[in-house]
């Protein structure tokens, strides 16, 4: 298979969405003349144009509200926050008209919007500028949360993101774009269906479940286990709502032993999510308390050596694998 | 008399000017026959939650709702009421959703504050103040990026000016020439804030200077009057699409919400309002251009009273929505339905 | 000890502050002419004028931050959302200014201000009115977070809250308003320190967590309790941050087994954070898994019969009670 | 030369205006000379995150700074290093935050976009946009609320205004009359957004009629008009509290930040306004009117030279912030401290 940067996967998924349905349009800062402040869109508004692909001003509250409103009456908005850090400007918006609308208008207004662009930490922007919102906008029945770990994942999620008929968020990841990774030719249509998480390497010691920027390390630390003789699975979440549940019970059911790794503060994050429903559901299962691997409890520091010290890493993964491994 | 009780809005501009002033002093007294016995129902604990009622306000939205288009879009924030029966809500289903039953507009899930009716092109009942003027602009988009030449009605009231989105809303839409109506029903008071003391302008009309944004204020208790600029300005839109600010003056004489003893203003004042009622004023003119005598108004205001009654028989006889239907209205099923 | 109500309790703890130190001020919507749209802040514009008592705009995010600013510079704003659901128009000033700020500034900024109100559903108010917050918040550094559920903790906390120097949240709720309960005579100074928990009933069979709206059903599921011969220790968090972790460990290793009863939706709520670190710590105490009852995962809906439904109560932490005792 | 290497503002308006001005003409090359050794750091890969250079700009902050008063409150966006060292911030200080050290202004906990620096009354730094507004309200209302007249210089970029917060802040300011100059600083560009395909409004100061708030626009490129005006801005604000706004138009030469090529504008824009270039327009102001001569500047130049590069030494030089600190700044212990 061919390997593109997740990067030129989102491209992409958007493109191809864009000219299967004229409905879809792309909105946010920056992302039509100047192709994307992350260059994601690069080339969309040449081959769709300025009705396509649309400059907003700074008014992520009102942009993210237009295309709210828009889809309420059929369109289909993709709105790009530059960073979903910024989404925190527009979050009334974005929690309470989208995925209320259809309840509240007892089933007349679905929302079909997809909101994406890069989440979680970067490197060195400081606390402002790093959230990992996925738990914010997990608490909100209604929505539904894709955030891939890889190339082709960021692809089939975003376009299948594109055609659900919910407001869904593509949380990418600003650190992943420039990874590359196989992805389909462009003449197969990839479609991954949200809800489904997927298995990147199995093992039958310790399952890891990780997502986004955290596949990376969770497989890195997967090969150093091997190494060692623990033979890790590593499951991928890929959407966080739906969560693919049953996945995450066969894999823990198998290996008695959990690791979360997860990009997000720590409290109430999605590894607490996941520790209450895997000890629910199967409690009698597991060998060790499930473990997590976070931010640390603090705004994230500007100082590299910090950040690096805040953030989830390999090494914090295998100590907390060692962990619940008891070794 | 089915011309007058028909709840139908102006569709065809054409009609005689007769049938149609008729028609709105009908739809006012029917706005205000419905929200009094809303009233009633609240008092008497059969209605939860918050209820905002627009006593007072009828000629802004009638008047406004007269000169658009049956499928202009109409948005509006929790004092919705009127605005839905005004589109051609039945009354039955809006004093249902009051009572949550599930033959209310929007099936009770939504209450007094979230009145939905996609078929007459009622686009919400939103309770965030100033939540919904982004929604605004996004149907204006949708009206432009599909080449129609449909206009939105947003309406909000004078407090919801200082909220951000306002702001936004306004910016954007001047700047992407979008056909929407940015209607502030200035009624004096958010809450219990006079609006001098929440807003920092003399004429809320300047605010819309602040985007090149063409403005009027009217005099929200004459319903022609109200009618005849929206015409006037929706006209424009249509050929031309460009947003537009009206300030509708106007008074609300119960309180904030049924929770609302309103102090904070005098009798006097709300007295004042009451000699320049909607109803009465417009009644008067009609009498007195012999279009309209008492009979022909009677009739009317016992039709009001009649179908305002029944429709509360209606809502107590209604269904609750079901216990099993619970997790139905999360999301829609199926891909790009 | 005399009866008040919890709103009683929050107009003392507001006045008391207010007059032991200057630099103590209240703002929010209609908290000044009005005497507060639940009657909360009765008395103070008269007490304390215009100066100190200020009725705002509708400008969440404009006098979330101006109190922040006003903080910067050594002012004690507390600042009034009249609920909660509408501090997510805030959300921005409130997460990004208020918690980063000492971090972001190397120690030089610290912010003491209260944000506080109503919080949580109240009754009918559809799924715009209806936001439990503090899963939001909590996920957060930097931020502490009250959330009393009886008079008493109401002013004890508030006042506490107020002279602490960093931002604190106190989630008051509409419905307890007009609960009464026990409350020191005013001339005794009641501080209750944020951080600490209180067994609201002792029992040896099951512990069950709560806070705000959840403690009176958790009382009163434990009364029922009792009379089928279930011990059930009710443990009132009183804070989310800092968390009572030690009482709450000592109370499950007692009793082996705990619910927690709680007011906001399910998905990475506090019942999550709650479990993740119960097994964590105590893993091998458990004698089932944490069961929680929570909201149910729908936005909220109008019908009060729906309404019911969705919300936690007396029943549904009974049913779960019987769940984690195998009875 | 001890007069002139000082950083420190224009404390006492009533000194000489000769070394005054002289004194803003060193400011501005201390500034573009940090920046430009911060650039080629940047380059070399020795800092990280986002960095945004204000050369170009240089007038704007150093001539309102100069008519402000020592503890006067500062308060501007990520765009900030001039505004700190305008302020007084040390060189040193300076660059040690970007290289993220602890002897960093904020410790190199905050970054290029987060400078903070209380004992020189500069209040952050702040990188969401339009996000310190609120901010700067909050510090002109303590101001009021403790009878102070200290006034509060907000900047922020015409991006910025676009955003809620700009409009609710600025309600707020007027509303209650608060001590705050609202300073845009008219780049042109929000990233590489051109304003007007992103603010409806030909007048920026228009925005400010929206308040009923006095305005005025600045060349942003005349450091002594900029001084000027700030001045009887202040004056008046000092004596009758009332915010302002004020535009000041300028121009960004660099990126909007250090990973941007700015292909969005020509070269022939670019060029145009190196040409009013403020450091060396004020520099032949004062050349033409026998204040400066070319030896004295190139001592100055020198000067901010020798200081911009001892700075990147010191930075280089300088501890990290130790690693058991993490959890330090998170909380301040005690009550009431
Ligand atoms: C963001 C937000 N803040 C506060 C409220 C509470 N609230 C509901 S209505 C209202 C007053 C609104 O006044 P106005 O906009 O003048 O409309 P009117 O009620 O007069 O029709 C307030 C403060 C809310 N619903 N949303
Ligand atoms: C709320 C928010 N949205 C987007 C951004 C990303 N961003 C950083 S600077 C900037 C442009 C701001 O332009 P302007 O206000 O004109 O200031 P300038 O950079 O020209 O000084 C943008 C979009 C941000 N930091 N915050
Ligand atoms: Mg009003
Ligand atoms: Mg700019």
């Amino acid at each position: 298979m061919r390997e593109i940067t997740y990067r030129q996967a989102v491209n992409e998924a958007l493109e191809e969405e864009m000219q299967r349905d004229p409905n879809v349009f792309l909105l946010g800062e920056e992302v039509a003349e100047y192709n994307g402040a992350y260059k994601v869109s690069q080339g969309l508004l040449d081959k769709f144009g300025p009705k396509r692909v649309l400059d907003t001003p700074i008014s992520e509250g009102g942009f993210a509200g237009l295309g709210i409103g828009a889809a309420m009456v059929g369109l289909r908005p993709v709105v790009e926050f530059m960073t979903f850090s910024f989404s925190l400007v527009a979050f009334d918006q974005v929690v309470n008209n989208a995925p209320n609308m259809l309840t509240m208008s007892g089933g007349q207004f679905n929302i079909p919007i997809v909101f994406r662009g890069p989440n979680g930490p970067a490197h060195q922007l400081g606390a402002t500028h790093s959230h990992a919102t996925e738990p914010l906008y997990a608490n909100f029945p209604g929505l539904k949360i894709a955030i891939p770990g890889t190339p082709r994942d960021a692809k089939g999620l975003l376009k299948t993101a594109i055609r659900d008929d919910n407001p869904v968020f593509v949380l990418e990841s600003e650190l992943l774009y420039n990874v590359t990774g196989p992805v389909e030719e462009r003449e197969v249509e990839l479609l991954i269906p949200l809800g489904k998480g997927e298995i990147k390497r199995a093992g039958a010691d310790v399952t890891i479940l990780c997502y986004a920027q955290t596949v990376r390390m969770a497989l890195a630390a997967a090969e150093t286990l091997a190494g060692q003789g623990i033979q890790a699975e590593v499951l991928d979440l890929r959407s966080i709502k739906p969560l693919d549940l049953d996945l995450i019970l066969s894999s823990v059911s198998k290996t008695h032993r959990c690791v979360i790794a997860e990009q997000n503060k720590p409290f109430c994050g999605i590894g607490a999510e996941l520790t209450y429903q895997i000890q629910r559901d199967i409690f009698d299962e597991l060998d060790a308390p499930v473990a997590r691997v976070t931010q640390e409890e603090v705004p994230m520091p500007y100082n590299e050596r910090l950040e690096a010290a805040v953030l989830p890493s390999e090494d914090k993964i295998l100590q907390a694998v060692y962990q619940v491994c008891y070794v | 008399m089915p011309a007058i009780v028909s709840v139908e809005k102006d569709k065809d501009i054409k009609e005689p000017p007769l049938e149609g002033e008729l028609r709105l002093l009908y739809l006012m007294l029917l706005i205000r026959r419905f929200e009094e016995r809303a009233s009633q129902a609240y008092q008497q604990q059969k209605i939860g939650g918050f209820c905002h009622l627009y006593i007072g306000q009828e000629a802004v939205v009638v008047g406004a709702v007269a000169a658009a288009r049956a499928d202009d879009y109409v948005i509006t924030a929790y004092r919705d009421h009127a605005h839905a029966i005004a589109r051609g809500t039945l009354l039955n289903a809006a004093m249902a959703e009051l009572f949550g039953k599930s033959t209310g507009v929007s099936k009770g899930l939504g209450g007094s504050m979230h009145y939905f009716d996609k078929a007459n092109h009622m686009y919400g009942g939103h309770a965030i103040v100033g939540g919904h003027l982004p929604l605004a602009t996004g149907m204006a988009f949708a009206s432009r990026y599909r080449g129609e030449d449909r206009c939105t009605l947003c309406f909000f009231g004078d407090g919801a000016i200082n909220q951000g989105v306002f702001h936004e809303a306004c910016n954007l839409a001047a700047l992407w020439k979008l056909p929407v109506v940015f209607v502030c029903e200035n009624n004096l008071f958010g809450m219990g804030t006079h609006v001098e003391r929440a807003t920092s302008v003399k004429e809320l009309t300047n605010r819309a200077k602040a985007y090149d944004m063409p403005s009027m204020v009217v005099n929200g208790m004459d319903v022609r009057e109200v009618r005849h600029s929206f015409r006037t300005v929706l006209d424009a839109m249509r050929k031309k699409p460009y947003p537009f600010f009206i300030e509708a003056r106007t008074y609300r004489y119960r309180g904030h919400s049924m929770s609302d003893p309103a102090t904070y203003r005098t009798k006097e004042e709300l007295d004042k309002y009451k000699n320049e009622d909607p109803i009465v004023g417009f009644k008067s003119v009609l009498l007195a251009e012999g279009k309209l005598d008492e009979s022909r108004f009677s009739e009317m205001d016992r039709e009001a009273k009649r179908l305002s009654a029944e429709s509360v028989r209606f809502a107590e006889e209604s269904p609750e929505p079901p216990l099993e239907g619970l997790h139905h209205y999360t999301f829609v099923e199926g891909l790009n339905s």
